[in-house]
Order: structure tokens, then sequence, then C-alpha cells
């Protein structure tokens, strides 16, 4: 029983993290329509960034503010570059160019920091363990994770929900053509929300970093993850990825403890059976 | 029945004095030519009903106006000493013109409150004449509804809504595309009631509507255009005074 | 509509198919083995080029079903050091993808655009999680195949794959055959239909297609055509990692046929030799030097996006393509154009007929009878009701209440395709023809719809002579669609209909766009199609209706407010107050 | 050498590729230099094997070099490839080595997986080779033949051992933790055998999938299930992420951490304080006395500024291999049956002690109990004396 519980606990904490990589893959879905296969590279752009910059602050958390506008300033460039191109082309177009990108983001990657897998040592004063049950305790940072996580999935929600910028993404989302005859230049509006996307998702890596230890290839399990999520809750959905991201967390960690064979199969088919009940996700398409 | 083909008369609108003059506009739709060397002017301060059956290019040349739409090489649109045409449509509602489109474009997803106040903005003057407490005053129904989302309005409601959205943006020309379609014969007598009050602001408004009496009435000049050229221009009186024109072009 | 590839492609195929062929006699063994994966992932590339490039199915889990190929050989070989089973490997490596793509498929079809993308690629990494996870095949360090399956005829061994030649050479008659059969398959009735579900699906399933059942067959057999890709690939060096099956492989497969040049076919060859060459010559510091050798992923990355944005017809773009071949009327065409054309046109009668959606009620009680052989108009202000009163005809949409008799049988119930089936066709208010297709072929395509109800194939062939004479487009049965003028694709409409055997034509703006000369001569066009068909318009255009329709229906609010003599209804006081209003009023005034 | 492939390539261009590709040969490369061996490297520079690749690439110059460049009188030339640990690039990367640099030696590699695929091939061309590290028991078991030699161990060799070593310590019942495929299944498999025959009893076996690294899952199933030990086999990056996290759950005090060495080696700086304590069997160990041992390492350190760990003695002696080979047929590679005849009755001492091959070219070795204490894996003494895998010899 206490397995159980600590795996739903495992699961929750999972769940966070995918769900902060999977809402800015949303969001980019929702609102732009493009199909971002190079969403994971932005993942390990931060679990990268994260190597280099704890090593020059000492802490991933200092780590974090520097990475986040670095990761911002450069998906709003990749937008400007190369995503801008692919608005109202077919699927196909969209599928192709951003996994070109990958092959591009992966090779960088391997220039500039190599092939090892390396360690982010978590912060000192967070390196510690509570105790949970006699035999098991949990690390301190995993904790501060999942809070630092739900701190944020509640920050980005009272974002959506109660700010201008937020009032303008749920509208671009909604009805592009309506925003700009109001006067908002839809363009811009689609960098900010690619940048935002990038910028969270290379969060996610950040934050994982000294729980997962960066490695190449850090990116792509979260992709694939990521679209399960986002098909499940609905695309352009938070909530919806809110609510994905978590069941699969918690799929994932009961099916590694009572079906280990058939963890992976698990996901996909929890996503399979999402599409055949609600072809459309859990919750339709809009952000409220 | 004899019918009189009234030919643009351009003349009659200096352009010298023009809001908004646009001419040699013609846009397509793919390989169907829509509009054909359109031109439309409106005054400041002026009501102008656009008019002209089903699929004969009005909803197309409000679209041009605002910028969804290209309106081909031919095309100029001067609004307020700026030529607008091929410019995004943010830049032209930034401009000054704002339009209510058919279906009215409420975000569904937004409240009242939010949809009003994600358009409040100055005017390209940079006057700010139109706000919250202002739009309410227009529509008190809107300010019971406020904390309501867009998709739980009534369809007078939603129009309300649309066109007090507009008027945050504090435009100098406000058009709107089936100003009263679809409603109820009470909402539809308070939407022209509306439209007079803001006309009375001195605000041109351009009207599409099917109703012609209130139209009539609202309208100081009016365009008809049939299979995407403008087919009669003139005031008010002008079409009043001949049925059989209004018959060759707008009736059955 | 695919085309036979022209003479400079059919050469460049044979000349690549020889070279393959003749590769053992001057090349060593790395080339061999680089090629005859080259010819593995053609078939492969193939097979994903019939579903993305005809049926216009993007799937992002395509490798699953190679990789399934590859591990069917894996299933049948027996571990010990028996000779394995040739026929029998191939035939697993079909099936195998071909069983596990019929379950897949069944849901997968049912999805459309991001949501079949994401469908398939749900698939493929289940299948992938369970080849890697689970030690069923090998698990993550993948399947070994000891023992290459060789053909014994008679007690003598006629082909042994461990000989990398005579692998080589089945690639290559492997890749031939597939390359003849996708086409072939491409080009029959039924790849015409799938050709047709990819610019159209709404058009096919009001002609009376299935378009589910097609989606799903062509899904099959794509998994089947890359099942043999994969089975070649197994017996390259008897190795099957599980890693073929993933998301990565699958996005590479999209990759060669976009750079091959989408539905080309033959580009999906050209594709995957392209790509495996440019990879080897990016990784070559000989050629390209250190520089772009040690990144050359960058290199590749770049490429294809160049190829994305500067030539999204690929390689297929810069070959010419082959004409279509011109059409020519049956020899019995003279004859029997009489005996083609219809019996009777029908006539159709509604009664109470109401169509609610939540708490609106778009078409509210419509009682009217259409008398055969003549033109009905029905007109009304934009949300009158009009396009769900034409749904309803044409069983697009399910009645709420009323019944539609035609002919006196009650068909209320019937589906789209069922209608189409019984003479019921509809044109939508965008011109909805087969772009690709020439006249000719659209309109047969049309005429295929009829063999659902029993007509033979020199019948068809009448059909579409017919509709040609019919609308007039006898001279212009070579041109595609798309190179028609606006009014000669509303033409084309209209002749598709009459070649799927409507009698009752339901016209949604016809008009719609047309210049003067076009409107007049496709009421004429009309005037002359309503001897022998039943014809109802929607119309926006009141000069046309008024002097071409025998009656005219006036829909407003969802209800039938006057029907009558045009005349009549030019007179009707309500018919005045809906379109103008009070003002209505002002004429009498005047 | 790629006057064939030349040829290819023009043929490519005869049939109407060449404007295409600019009549270029991809597959060319600069002949190597005359009279040199040359000597194929297939091994991981990526992914969490990568610092084992470069240990046994290190170990196997360091041999070489010390030597003078040259063995039996003929310069050694490597050429590398990076395997990735990827089973799927396996093939292709072996091809090309094989028939594409013609390499007349071919030396990989260490994950299992890859190495197996690697065999195949190499059986069926005839190409001398030698495994420096992977460990699955078919190479030297069912895929064993006369050209392939390792000079590493078999997996279920080192769970026997580690087995022994585990019940003479008193461990009575385990849980078995490790990733699912080859490697991890043998180890296990080995483990078991003897442990259970010695009277021990395995709980649970936990397997996760190979490469994952998040253990959260494993580490509540042994601390649910409270064993007296854990055995346990990762390696690289994966295994100092495990001592870590094992110590992080609260583990480290209440369960014993036992495991093949490959748990603790190259990863001895990286655990720190998390890894003291925990306890492994290896055929290598810091802190051997035997003079090979001590030169090895000096050279070694000198060299790389670096220890060497068990997988650059298992790369030094690869190459110690070959020079036994070699300097038997005079450098003569043609001369193969004479060469690996000569290179399967190697017998030398080497830094790990002696050396000698079993009947399927599999070494037969002292395996040494050692324990994580302050970054050094410290002898405790031997736990198996000239171990043999429990091969059969080969079928061919």
């Amino acid at each position: 029983m206490d397995l159980v519980l600590v795996q739903i606990f495992n699961g929750i904490q999972y769940g966070f993290l995918i769900f902060l990589a999977a809402s800015g893959l949303t969001l980019v879905f929702g609102i732009l329509g493009v199909i971002n296969l190079a969403h994971g590279s932005f993942y390990m752009l931060g679990a990268y960034l994260a190597l280099s910059l704890t090593e020059a602050t000492g802490d991933v958390f200092l780590a974090c503010l520097l990475g986040i506008p670095l990761a911002a300033v450069f998906g709003w460039a990749i937008e400007r570059l190369f995503i801008r191109r692919l608005y109202g082309r077919d699927h196909l177009q969209q599928v192709l160019l951003t996994f070109a990108l990958i092959l591009i983001f992966n090779e960088v990657q391997r220039m500039l920091w190599g092939n090892y897998p390396h360690s982010v040592p978590a912060p000192t004063w967070l390196s510690g363990s509570i105790r949970l049950t006699d035999t098991l305790a949990y690390p301190i940072y995993r904790l501060a994770l999942t809070v630092i996580c739900a701190a944020l999935a509640a920050a980005m929600f009272f974002v959506i929900r109660k700010t201008g910028v937020g009032r303008l993404i749920r509208a671009g989302e909604s009805n592009r053509e309506m925003t700009e005859l109001l006067g908002f230049d839809a363009n811009r509006l689609y960098g900010l929300v690619f940048a935002a996307g990038v910028a969270l998702a290379a969060l996610a890596g950040m934050l994982a970093a000294p729980v997962e230890s960066v490695y190449p290839g850090i990116g792509e399990r979260i992709l694939i993850i990521s679209f399960v999520v986002v098909v499940i809750g609905g695309i352009g959905s938070l909530e919806g990825a809110f609510l994905g991201a978590l069941a699969i967390g918690v799929a994932d960690a009961l099916g590694k403890v009572f079906l280990p064979d058939f963890a992976g199969v698990l996901v996909y088919a929890l996503m399979a059976t999402v599409l055949v009940v609600r072809p459309a996700g859990l919750f339709g398409r809009t952000i409220r | 029945m004899t019918i009189a083909l009234a030919t643009p008369t351009t003349s009659s609108v200096p352009t010298g004095e023009a809001l908004l003059a646009a001419t040699g506009v013609a846009t397509a739709h793919g390989r169907i030519p829509c509009l054909r060397d359109v031109a439309f002017a409106v005054r400041p301060g002026e009501t102008v009903g656009l008019l002209g059956r089903n699929g004969m290019g009005k909803t197309t040349l409000l679209r041009t106006l605002t910028g969804l739409l290209s309106g081909g090489p031919t095309a100029s649109i001067r609004f307020r000493g700026v030529d607008l045409a091929g410019r995004r449509p943010a830049a032209i509602a930034r401009a000054g013109i704002a339009l209510v489109p058919e279906g009215r474009g409420i975000f569904p997803n937004l409240t009242v409150h939010e949809n009003l106040i994600l358009a409040a903005r100055a005017g390209p003057s940079g006057k700010r004449e139109w706000t919250l407490p202002r739009v309410f005053d227009l529509f008190p129904r809107l300010a019971e509804r406020r904390a309501n989302w867009g998709d739980q309005l009534s369809g007078g409601e939603q129009q309300m809504l649309s066109i007090g959205r507009a008027l945050m943006t504090n435009p100098e020309l406000l058009m709107l595309d089936e100003a009263t379609e679809g409603l109820a014969p009470k909402v539809r007598d308070e939407i022209w009631k509306t439209l007079r009050i803001v006309a009375a602001t001195g605000m041109a408004i351009v009207v599409v509507d099917k109703n012609l009496e209130d139209l009539f009435e609202l309208a100081d000049r009016h365009v008809i255009l049939a299979k995407g050229e403008v087919v009669f221009e003139g005031p008010t009186a002008a079409l009043t005074a001949d049925p059989a024109l209004v018959h060759r072009w707008l009736g059955v | 509509m695919i085309r036979l590839p022209s003479l400079p492609v059919l050469a460049l195929l044979g000349l690549l198919l020889i070279g393959f062929a003749a590769l053992p006699a001057f090349a060593g063994p790395y080339e061999v083995k680089f090629a005859t994966r080259v010819l593995a992932t053609a078939v492969f590339v193939l097979g994903l080029d019939l579903l993305i490039g005809v049926t216009g199915l993007v799937s992002f889990g395509h490798a699953a079903w190679f990789g399934l190929g590859a591990y069917a050989v894996w299933f049948v070989t027996p571990p010990d050091w028996e000779a394995a089973n040739l026929p029998l490997a191939l035939l697993a490596a079909v099936a195998l993808p071909g069983v596990v793509a019929a379950v897949v498929g069944l849901f997968a079809v049912r999805t459309r655009a991001f949501y079949f993308i994401m469908v398939t690629l749900a698939a493929s990494q289940m299948i992938f999680a369970f080849f890697h996870d689970t030690r069923v095949a090998g698990g993550s360090d993948g399947a070994s195949i000891d023992v290459k399956p060789a053909l014994e005829i008679a007690g003598r061994t006629v082909l042994d794959l461990s000989n990398r030649n005579a692998l080589l050479w089945l690639a290559v008659a492997a890749l031939a055959l597939a390359y003849v059969f996708v086409l072939t398959l491409a080009r029959s009735r039924f790849g015409r239909v799938l050709q047709g579900l990819k610019a159209n699906e709404t058009r096919m399933n009001a002609l009376g297609f299935d378009g589910a059942k097609y989606k799903w067959a062509s899904f099959v057999i794509a998994a089947m055509v890359a099942g043999l890709g994969g089975a070649i690939y197994a017996s390259i060096d008897g190795f099957v990692p599980p890693e073929i099956l993933g998301w990565r492989e699958s996005g590479l497969a999209i990759m060669m046929v976009v750079l091959g040049g989408v539905g080309s076919l033959w580009g999906a060859i050209l594709g995957a030799l392209v790509y495996a060459l440019a990879e080897e010559i990016l990784k070559s510091s000989d050629l390209v030097g250190a520089a772009i050798s040690d990144h050359w992923p960058i290199a590749m990355g770049v490429l294809l996006i160049a190829a994305v944005l500067g030539a999204p017809k690929g390689l297929a773009g810069w070959l010419p393509e082959r004409r279509a071949r011109p059409w020519s009327p049956p020899a019995d065409a003279e004859t029997s154009t009489a005996a083609a054309a219809p019996s009777r046109p029908p006539r159709l009668e509604v009664d109470g007929l109401r169509r609610t959606f939540g708490g609106l009620t778009a078409v509210d009680g419509v009682a009217v009878a259409f008398e055969p052989a003549r033109i009905h108009a029905v007109i009304g202000p934009n949300g009158a009701g009009k396009t769900t009163f034409t749904n309803l005809l044409s069983g697009a949409l399910p009645v709420s209440g009323g019944t539609i008799r035609l002919d006196g049988v009650d068909v209320t119930a019937l589906s789209a395709p069922a209608k189409a089936r019984r003479g019921i066709g509809r044109s939508f208010q965008r011109t909805n023809v087969l772009p690709g297709f020439t006249v000719a072929e659209n309109c047969e395509l049309s005429a295929q719809a009829r063999g659902f109800a029993g007509a033979s194939r020199a019948e068809e062939a009448r059909a579409v002579a017919h509709a040609l004479a019919a609308t007039g487009l006898v001279d212009r049965a070579d041109r595609t669609a798309a190179s028609l003028s606006h009014g000669e694709q509303r033409q084309l409409e209209i002749a598709m209909l009459i070649a799927s055997g409507a009698k009752l034509l339901i016209l949604d703006e016809p008009l719609a766009g047309s210049g003067p000369e076009e409107t007049a001569r496709l009421t004429a066009l009309l005037k002359d199609l309503a001897v022998d068909h039943t014809i109802l318009i929607i119309e926006h255009d009141m000069d046309a209706v008024f002097a071409c329709a025998d009656t005219v229906s006036v829909l407003v609010g969802g209800r039938l407010l006057a029907h009558g003599a045009p005349d009549e209804i030019r007179r009707d006081a309500a018919v005045r107050e809906a379109y103008l209003g009070r003002f209505a009023g002002l004429e009498d005034a005047a | 050498m790629s006057s064939s492939r030349r040829e290819f390539l023009m043929s490519s261009g005869a049939l109407g590729l060449a404007g295409l590709l600019g009549g270029v040969a991809p597959f060319g490369r600069a002949a190597h230099a005359a009279g040199a061996i040359k000597v194929g490297l297939l091994l991981p520079a990526s992914g969490t094997y990568a610092p084992l690749g470069e240990a046994i690439r290190r170990g196997a110059e360091l041999y070489v070099k010390s030597k003078g460049g040259a063995l039996a009188g003929r310069a050694i030339e490597f050429t590398a490839l990076d395997d990735e640990s990827a089973p799927p690039k396996a093939a292709e990367l072996t091809n090309k080595l094989i028939f594409g640099e013609k390499v007349d030696v071919l030396m990989g590699t260490v994950h299992s997986g890859v190495a197996a695929a690697m065999v195949k091939i190499a059986r069926e061309a005839g190409v001398t080779t030698l495994v420096p590290n992977a460990g699955a028991d078919a190479i030297t078991g069912g895929l064993c033949a006369p050209n392939v030699f390792r000079t590493s161990f078999a997996n279920g060799q080192v769970g026997e051992a580690t087995a022994k070593a585990m019940l003479a310590g008193g461990v009575k019942e385990a849980i078995t933790c490790t990733w699912r495929y080859a490697a991890g299944e043998e180890m296990v498999a080995g483990f078991k055998r003897v442990f259970e025959a010695g009277g021990g009893k395995v709980v649970k076996d936990i397997a996760l999938p190979f490469p994952d690294v998040e253990f959260q899952s494993a580490l509540a199933e042994i601390a649910a299930a409270k064993p007296q030990a854990v055995y346990s086999f990762f390696a690289g990056g994966g295994a100092a992420k495990f001592i870590k996290d094992f110590a992080g759950a609260g583990l480290k005090d209440k369960v014993q951490l036992w495991g093949p060495g490959f748990l603790t080696d190259g990863v001895e700086q990286a655990v720190g304080a998390a890894g003291d304590g925990v306890k492994t069997v290896l055929h290598y160990a810091d802190g051997l006395t035997n003079p090979e041992d001590a030169a090895f390492r000096k050279a070694f350190q000198a060299a790389y500024g670096v220890a060497p760990d068990v997988y650059a003695v298992q790369g030094w002696d690869a190459m110690h291999v070959l020079d036994v080979g070699l300097t038997a047929v005079g450098g003569d590679v043609a001369k193969k049956d004479a060469l690996h005849a000569a290179m399967a009755g190697a017998s030398f001492a080497s830094p790990r002690g002696p050396f000698a091959f079993s009947a399927n070219r599999n070494p037969k070795q002292t395996f040494y109990l050692r324990e994580l204490k302050g970054g050094k894996n410290v002898l405790l003494g031997v736990a198996a004396e000239g171990l043999a895998d429990v091969g059969k010899g080969c079928k061919a």
C-alpha cells in the first residue's frame, strides 16, 4: 500500500514536470496551429543551459533565472526564422521542417556540450532527504520540484485567466482574425506565444536537470510524452494538458511497478482510449 | 418596370473631404473575381448604407477595407490621408477603422467584460471617448451580463457586445456587416437606436443590412453593389424617390 | 490523377534497377549491402507514398509496419540452424503488418489531419514500446535472425538470402514489383477513389463512396507494402532492432516521400536513394571537408529545410509528367447515348420537413412538391435555411422530422451515399471538382459510383460520354480540371452529377462568382438539362433565377414562405416584405 | 582500395544521378599508410557508455604506444566510429568498418546488443575481431567463432562471481535490479544460478527499460520489500545515478548494495559519499599488487592524467592478445588461421592478473571483491579464482 502511495506521489511529480513541457506545446499548437516536433529540443536546451549556468553560478535556480530569458529570446528567433513560414501550410511541411530542426539542434548540442551524460547538482540547501517510511526517504529537491511546478502551473493559469496577455492569448486561440481586427498584430502575438512555449519547455528541462541528469537525446522522450498529453487533454487546452500530464505521470509510475513490461505501452494505450471515447481530447479545444 | 441604372457618381464625394476614399478595389477569391474596380468613400461623420443582394460583394468590400483581403494591385485605400492598401489588419484597426463582422466575432472563451477591455485603446488621434462605463451606459444589458462567457450570450447580446467592443477601440470609422441579421424585432430596434446615438456623436458609420426602412432612416447616403460592381451611389432620398431602383437591385 | 511515368522517368527507373542489379559485378560487399538497404527503404517509402500521396493520409507511424515486417521474419525463423522458408518469411512479413494495421486502421481512419498523425504516432510508439520493453523478440537488444530465409524447390536451394547478391536481386525484384503494384493500384478504379478522397472527401461521400472503407483499405495495403521492405531489411544483416519501429524512422520516411515528390510514387524511390546518398556524401570528409562531415546532421537539416521551403514538389517536380491518355468516347456512344440517358426525371416531394440544431430550428415544417423535368429555384435571405434544406434532401444531414419522397418512395432515412445511388446528386457552394484529374477522369470517377447500383463498365463509359456531351465539355475532356475557367468548372460539377447517374440535380449556388456571359451559358445549359432531369437550384442571382426557373420557393426563417411560378412570387407581398422589409410598401406609396 | 567504390559511384552517375550528385564518390576514403595494420574501433563516443568507450580506446592506444606504435613490426592505425550504444546502427557501422574501411582487425564494443549485431557480421566476414567489453554470453557461446576473441568477461561469469562473494558475505536474500536487456538479464541469470544453488533467495526481479535512468519507482519497490541486499547491474552514467538515488532514497544504511564491478567503475568520483560501502565484484580492482598493474597504472596516469579502470585494462589486453597473434605470424594478417590459433593460445600476465582464454576464447580469470570507500574501489579479497564462463565451446 505504501508502494502505491509513493508511486502516486512519484507519478504526480513526473506529471507536473511533463505538464510544464506540454503546456508550451499545447499553447503553440492551439494558437499557432503548428505541429512543433522540435519542442523536445527546447527541453534539451534547457537541460544543457542548466548544466552550463549551474557551473557558472553554482545554483540551479540562479541558472533558471538566467536561462528563461535566454530560451525565450532563442524561441523568438526560431519563430522569426522558421516557424513563421509554416503558418497555414499543411501538416506535412510542419512535420518536416521541425523534424529537420531536431537534426540541427541535436548536432549543435553535440558540438557545444559533447556526448557525455552529465549530472547537475541540486542546490546544497535542498540536497537532503525526508524520510517517508522507515525504509524510504524522499529527496528534498524532488519535493521542491513538485512545489515549484505546482506554483508555476498556478501562475500560468493566473496569467492566462487574469491578465491582459492571457486575454489576448485566449482571444488569439479562438479567433485570430478578430484579434487582428481589434488592432493586435497576430505575428507579434505568435512570436510571443512561441517564445513563451520555448521558455516553458526549457524551464522544465532546467528544473529536471538535477533529477534526470543531462544527456543527448534527453528531449525526445519528453517530446513524445508531451504530444500524448496534448492529445489527451485536447489541443490548446491548459486544463486538459494539466489533467493529461498527471494522468500520464501516475499511469506511468504505477505501470512501472505493477505492469513493468507494459509501462511503455500503457501510456499510449491511455491516449488511444481517450481518443476513441472523446476524439477531441478531454477538454474540447478552447482555452478559458 | 423601367430600370434606371445609376452610374456611380463619385462627384458627390469630394475626395478632399473624404475620411475614407477607396478606389480601384478588385478583390478575388482564388480565380473568381468578387469586386471589379470598386470605388467607395465615406465623409467624416457620415453614415453610409452598403446595399446589395447576397453574394454581391458587400462583405468582401468590408473585409478588403479592413485589410483581411487584398484589394488587388490597383487598389488605393486612403484613410485620414494615409494609404492603407496592403497594410495588415492590425495596422488598419489602429489607424481607426473598426469592423463589426458578420457572425459578430465574439471570443467565446472570454467573458463580456474581458471581450470589452481586451479591445480598449485610445483612438488614432489619442482620444478615449468610449470607455467601459460609457459602453455599459449604451448597452445596460452588457453590464448585467459582464461576468458571462461570450458563448453564453444571446444573438442580440452578442451583437451589442460586438458593437461595444468595436467602440472600445475608439475608431474614426465604424463598419457593421449585417448589423441586425437574425435578431428579434425588439432587439433590432435597440440596435438601430444605438447606432443613431453613435452616429450623433459624429462617428462615421458604414452599415450593411437588409432592413431597408431602418437603414434609410439612419443613413445619409447609400451604395449598392451588384455582381461586384457599384451600381448605385447617392443620398437616401434618391432611393426612396425611386422604388423601381430598389426593386431592380434589391428586390425579388 | 496519378499518371504512368513519362519516358524519361521510365528510362531513369529502368537504368536504376539495372544498375542496382548489376552492382555485384563492380562493387564490393559494402556497396551491395548499402544498395540493398536503399532498396528496402524504397519499398517502405513507396508504401508510405501510397498513403500520403495517393490517399492523402499523413501517417507518422509508418515505420511500425516496416519494423513489424522485419520482426515477422524473425518470428518465422527457427532458432536452430535449420533453413528458414523464404515464401513463409515474405508472407509473414506482409501479413503481420497487414493484420495489425487492419486493427489500428479501424480507429485511425475515423480521425483526420492532426489527429490522424497523432493516432498513427501513438500506435507505432505502442508497438515500439512493446518490442523494446518486453523480451518477446529480444527487447532493446534487438532480434537476431541466425539463419536467413532461403527458397527450396524440390530439395534444391534456389535462392538463399545469406548470399548478399541473391538478396540484392530479390530486393530489386521486390521494389520493381512493389512499384508496379502500387502504381497499378493507384491508377485502378480503387486508386481513383483514393485520389478523390485526398482531393475532397466530402465530395466523394456525396457521390456515394464510403470514404472510411477506402481509407482503411489503403492504410492496410500501405502497411503490407512497408512490411515487404521490412523483410528485406531484416535479411540484410539478420538483425532487427526495435528502433526501426520508432517515430524517427517514420519521420525519415516522410522526409524521403517529400524529397522525392508527394504522390509521384517513383519519387519515393528516388527520395530514398537521394536521401541515403546525401547522408553518405555529407558524412564523407573527403568530399565535403571535415568541417561539414563532422557535423553532417546540420548540413542534412539545412538541406531538408531548403527542400521543404524551396521545392515543395520534390525531385519529381524536375522531370516531365506524362500527359493524360486522351479520352475517347466508347464505340457505341452514338447509338447508345439515349439509352444511357435517364429514363424519366423524378418527382420530389417533401412534407413537414424539419431540422433543429439544439434550440434553433433551421428548417421548420417545409412541405413542397418539385415536379419532374423542371427547374425549381429555392431563394431566401441569408440564414433562411436553404443550405440545411439541401443537406436534408441529399442526406448529408439527418432530418428531425417529416418525409422526403422520390417518385413516391420514402427516402427520408437514407444516408447520403444511398440517396446518391437513388439518383439524388448535389453540388456544393464552392466548386468541388478534383483539380488534378482531367475532365473525363472527373466524370469517370463519378460514373464509377454507378457501379454500386449495378451498372456495367460499358454503361459507365456511356454515362461519361453522355455527361460530357450533355454539358458541352467534350472538347475539354482531356484538360485538367484545375486549368478550366470558373464557369467551366461549374459545368464540370454538373457533368459529374450527370455521370454519377443523378436524375435530380441539387445545385447550391451554381452561378456564384460567374460573370454575365458565364451566367448566360450556365442558365442555357440548365434549361437544356431540364428536359431529362429535375433540377433544384439555390441561387442569389435573381435575374438568372427568374430567367430560367419554372418554380420559385422562398424560404424565410426555415419556413416555406411561398412557392409558385416566378411571376406569382414577384408579386407576393409577403416575399417582398421578407426581402425588403417594411420598405416593400414604399413602391405602392410611390 | 576504393577503386571499386568509385566505379560504383561512377555507375550511379551513369544512371542519371551524376548531375544530381555532381558525379562524386561518397564512399571514398584516403587509403591508409602502406604496411600499416588497420584496426577498426566500434566504440561508443556518445551516450551513457561514452566514458567506457573512451577508456577502452585509451587502453588500446596506450598498449600500441608502449610498443613503439607497431606490433610485430607493423604500424597500427586506428579508425574509430561512434556506435552510440544504439543497436539499430550496429549493422551499418560494422559493415562500414569491415567492407567500407576494409579494416584488418575489428575491435568493439561496450553494449551487448551492438556487439551481438557486430559479431554476427564479423563471423560471416571472417575478420579478426576483438571484443574489449560487451559480455553477452552468446558472443562466446552460440555466436562464437574462431575469429572472435573477448578480452573482458561473459556476463554470466561476473554474476556467478558476485553471487559467490555475496553468499560468502552472509547475504541470504536479495532483490535484483537491472536494465531489461541482454547484459542485464545474463548478469542476473548467472547470479541467480549460483546464489540460489548456494541457498540464497531472490525476492524480486526489477528490470527497467534500457537506458532508463528514472529509478524512483524501482527504489520505492525496494523500500517496500525491505530486502537484506540489492544485487544491481548498471554501468556508466546510469550506475552513478542509481547509486546516488539509492542513497537519496534513504536506502543506503538499510539495504546492502551489491553488484558486478561495473556499478562503481568509472563513477567513483561522481557518486561521492553516496557510494561509500557499495560492494562489487570484478576481474579488476584498485590496489592490486602485481608488477604489470603497477607499470600499467603509471603509464596510464602519465598519458591521460587519470587513473585507469577495468575498461582501460580490457582495451590494453585486447591489443596484447593481438600482439601475441601478430608476433606468431610475423605480422602477416592474411594468415588468418595461424593468427587466430596463436591468439587463442595467448597466455600472459595482465594488469588484472593471469590471463588465458577458455575454449570459447573468453578469459579465464580471477575475480576480486571490492568496496567503494572515499572514491576508491578498495580491494577486500578474491571472490573467485580462475573462473571460466559457462559456454560449451563453438558449434562450428
